[in-house]
């Protein structure tokens, strides 16, 4: 296959949907064998960027601006290879959880399909509108997975989630009907010099409209509102595709549209808002994590207060000096890929206890520390990581985005990224804590398959060795 | 607290609204017309009426992901029919029905004349569309409004279950779309959609009917999985 | 100002007509009727601007149908999970969550 | 252009309407006729294409959807009431 790309998006697609034919709850071999596929084509994309550069292929053979472009420059070739990645052992993982636990997979397999295949044409899309329609395929299947939990919890955060979701592309949409009424195209490629040339006020507009359609859909604070009981209620597996890959797709969009197509508009005043945002999303995330009585509840305030962290990239990426912004941009994506896995790690640990207790309530841990030695070592590696203690991947992330902030003389942030490190410990020793404690009465450990234990903490030790290995990352990162 | 939350949220789009008209009435004329570039290419796309070209062949792939969404509503729809104890549970059918009333006579004997009329219409919407207004989605739309006409009618019972049959029925056609953009990708020297030369109108026409068919079904699957529940004795309507 | 533009114009109006109905309304039903007069107004901006200047503009009018389908996906989506959600609790509002946000409290 | 103005009215006016008046089940209809004025509105536009979709999608399936749910709602709000 010369071109991977195309393919990232078709093989989900016809995975997915050979998934349904088959009926509820079958597929999970198809997605397995799918996503190994995947992750070899997403390594050769990456290899071909790595040593040729940025790629683009037209769909159709038209080319821009009358057909649509895919195009894959190294960021998107990090979180293409990030989403296989984390993807893979995900889909092992759920088949042991949902061998143990069939409650709620109903359809899980085909909407896990279009998820990444969501995903991947997202991260591929040069096409503003097309972006539109990948968000909205994004959305509806994550609202799907979200609602399979069944009980009016997860479906009232799914309805919930809808209907942001629904709002935040709906703004988005405007936006894109803007900037296509203004210059008479949706391509990237196409626009990028037309913005840099003139930008009447509609235009600042639509960035606007986009920007807030895509926060909203990234739970950035104070739009976090819809995250936690969406991705604390939902199935474990479900939980952990979503804080660790979803939110990073709308994340992905604002750094790309800022970088690029509508870096003439950004300002710094708008930069600074991020920032500060951000640093509100740490604070308070983290701040509810400790204060949280169930633990995925605790790990989803940890994916407000992480989301945070991303959005202090902005301020240190604009209008700084060139060596600052470069190393806080490869800091912010660290971050991204740091949490990522973690954060599935975390999800797929905290899935397993609960299986095995029975219950999700993190005082009744008690004897986890003895019974389920493994998961909790995945949980305190992946804790290691969102803490940002060396040597994780996380610890290389802030170190790179404190260089960007002392850099640019900006040592407000330093502070932040510093006391958000400290509040993440204490969110994740309350747990640890906890489990070291012995075994209450009452509380039964049935046993639980080894996969499960083993796919999570294959994810947090790459979370690990990510610190040891990020010059790969940054190098591709790089190229252009 | 919440009176001010609300005026808040009023006061935004009030600015919003403002700054809008502002923009839209400023715009200065577009640099490129795309218009004239279909109009330039539309020999070349297979079918003679711009808004077919630009949907199944110029922007095919925007179509392949937004039949893939409808796709996908269907399947969330599913995961909360299987769940719902009353609704769609396994044991459940829907009552007997009773002896029509007038005015379901009425509609019966309409909907007897009027569905085979919509499935013809539906027929010659997806041809038409080739060259004029028309295609596979209002074709499909037809095509859910007679199922809908037959279940109001009190002749189609809604849908308990998705059976495997159904269940091939809804995505045959969308896969076929999947296949066809992959066979166009596989080709050599082929991109993705990129229909061979001469062979566009033909593959259009056939992905179109697939598109057709199990697009009518998803969409009929919308009304007739959520209308379940109003069969079972307690009428709704006053 | 050609009547493409007057209907822009319009389309804006209706967006934020149906984002304040989609924020500020607290019954399901009517914040699915506003999300389907956001989109409408969507639309309209995409047509009457892709039109102002007086000639037909296939591509907005395609993106157009693209964009019906995707809303009574969304729209069938959301009653579906309305319904379930009137099944479980016996009311078609959303539940509170421990904290909210402005605007989408629970209000009922 | 008096029949655009004239459709911008109608449109603005069923739009509010049927967001604010009291009753649910009116509210839904006036949401159906502002589904058919769209449609009239998109033959204006020259966009019959929409026009057709946006009358049997937009009004007539998007309708028959929303007053399914106005009848579950009532029919639970009579099962649950004595």
């Amino acid at each position: 296959m010369r071109d991977p790309a195309p393919w990232l998006i078709l093989f989900p697609l016809i995975w997915a949907s050979l998934a349904f034919l088959r009926g509820q709850g079958r597929g999970g071999r198809l997605a397995v064998a799918g996503l190994t596929i995947q992750l070899v084509l997403a390594a050769l994309l990456a290899e071909q960027i790595a040593s040729d550069g940025a790629r683009s292929y037209t769909v159709g053979g038209w080319g821009a601006p009358l057909g649509i472009d895919l195009y894959a420059d190294g960021l998107a070739g990090v979180l293409l290879l990030l989403t296989q990645i984390v993807a893979l052992p995900l889909v092992v993982y759920a088949r042991a959880y949902f061998a143990i636990h069939p409650d709620g997979i109903s359809y899980f397999w085909p909407l896990t399909g279009y998820l990444l295949a969501a995903m991947n044409a997202l991260f591929l899309s040069a096409d503003i509108f097309n972006i539109y329609v990948t968000l909205e395929l994004l959305g509806l299947t994550a609202v799907g997975l979200v609602a399979a939990g069944g009980g009016a919890g997860p479906v009232g955060a799914a309805l919930r989630y809808l209907l942001v979701t629904l709002l935040g592309s709906g703004a988005f949409l405007l936006g894109v009907a803007l900037v296509y009424g203004t210059y008479g195209s949706m391509s990237l490629q196409v626009l990028t010099p037309l913005i840099n040339a003139d930008a009447p006020a509609a235009v600042f507009i639509a960035a606007g409209l986009m920007l807030v359609g895509l926060l909203l859909k990234t739970a950035l604070f104070p739009f976090h509102f819809w995250l936690p009981p969406a991705h604390g209620g939902a199935p474990a597996p479900v939980s952990a595709l979503l804080s660790a890959l979803v939110v990073k797709a709308s994340f992905y969009l604002i750094l790309r549209l800022w970088l690029h197509a509508f870096a003439p508009l950004v300002t710094t005043v708008a930069a600074q808002l991020l920032g500060f945002l951000g640093m509100a999303a740490i604070l308070w995330g983290s701040v509810m994590a400790i204060r949280q009585t169930r633990l995925k509840m605790l790990i989803a305030y940890s994916t407000v207060a992480q989301v945070g962290y991303l959005f202090l990239l902005f301020p240190l990426i604009t209008d700084t000096n060139p060596a600052a912004a470069a190393s806080a941009l490869q800091g912010g994506v660290m971050q991204l890929v740091a949490h990522a896995l973690a954060k599935a790690a975390m999800f797929a640990a905290a899935g397993t206890i609960i299986l095995s207790i029975g219950r999700d309530d993190i005082t009744r841990l008690g004897g986890v520390s003895t019974r389920l030695p493994l998961t909790l070592f995945t949980f305190a590696l992946a804790g290691l990581t969102l803490a940002g203690l060396p040597p994780s991947g996380g610890f290389i992330a802030k170190w790179l985005l404190i260089t960007g902030a002392s850099g640019s003389d900006q040592w407000g942030w330093v502070v932040v990224m510093i006391s958000g490190g400290l509040l993440s410990a204490a969110y994740v020793c309350r747990v640890l804590r906890q489990a070291f404690l012995s075994i209450e009465a009452g509380t039964k450990f049935s046993p639980v398959s080894r996969v499960l234990e083993w796919s999570a903490f294959l994810l947090a030790s790459m979370s690990l060795l990510l610190g040891l290995r990020s010059t790969e990352v940054l190098g591709l990162l790089e190229s252009e | 607290m919440k009176g001010v939350l609300d005026l808040l949220v009023i006061v935004l789009c009030l600015v919003l609204g403002a700054a809008l008209w502002w923009a839209m009435l400023d715009l200065p004329s577009s640099r490129i017309h795309l218009a004239e570039q279909v109009a330039a290419k539309l020999d070349a796309s297979g079918v003679t009426h711009p808004v077919t070209a630009v949907l199944l062949n110029f922007r095919g792939y925007d179509t392949l992901i937004e039949v893939m969404v409808l796709f996908v509503a269907l399947i969330g729809m599913l995961t909360q029919a299987e769940k719902g104890s009353q609704w769609l549970s396994a044991g459940y059918r829907p009552p007997p029905l009773p002896a029509p009333p007038f005015h379901l006579e009425v509609l019966q004997w309409l909907a007897r004349v009027l569905v085979p009329l919509m499935i013809l219409t539906a027929g010659y919407l997806l041809w038409a569309g080739a060259h004029r207004a028309g295609g596979a989605f209002q074709a499909a739309a037809l095509l859910a409004g007679a199922g809908v006409l037959l279940n109001l009618a009190g002749l189609l019972p809604a849908w308990t279950t998705f059976r495997a049959g159904m269940r091939a029925g809804s995505i045959t056609g969308l896969l076929f779309f999947v296949l066809a953009a992959a066979a166009t990708a596989a080709a050599p020297h082929g991109h993705l959609l990129q229909y061979p030369a001469g062979w566009a109108g033909m593959l259009i026409l056939l992905i179109e009917t697939g598109l057709t068919l199990s697009l009518g079904l998803i969409l009929a699957g919308f009304f007739l999985l959520l209308s379940a529940e109003a069969s079972d004795g307690s009428d709704t309507e006053e | 100002m050609t009547s493409a533009l007057i209907y822009a114009l319009t389309g804006a109006a209706l967006f934020l007509i149906g984002v304040a109905g989609l924020i500020l309304q607290p019954h399901l039903l009517r914040k699915i009727i506003g999300f389907n007069i956001m989109a409408s107004g969507i639309f309209l901006v995409l047509v009457g601007l892709g039109q102002r200047e007086g000639s037909v503009d296939p591509v907005s009018q395609a993106m157009v149908l693209t964009g019906i389908v995707v809303s009574v996906a969304a729209t069938a989506l959301a009653l579906a999970l309305a319904r379930r959600l009137l099944d479980l609790t016996g009311k078609m509002r959303l539940p509170g969550s421990g904290e909210g946000m402005p605007g989408k409290k629970p209000d009922a | 252009m008096t029949l655009d103005l004239l459709l911008v009215a109608a449109l603005l006016w069923t739009a509010v309407q049927s967001l604010a008046t009291p009753n649910l089940f009116r509210g839904v209809v006036l949401f159906i006729v502002f589904g058919l004025f769209m449609a009239l509105v998109w033959v204006r536009l020259h966009a019959a294409d929409i026009a057709l979709a946006e009358a049997a999608i937009g009004a007539g399936l998007t309708g028959a959807l929303l007053l399914n749910g106005v009848g579950h709602l009532r029919a639970k709000q009579q099962s649950t009431l004595p």
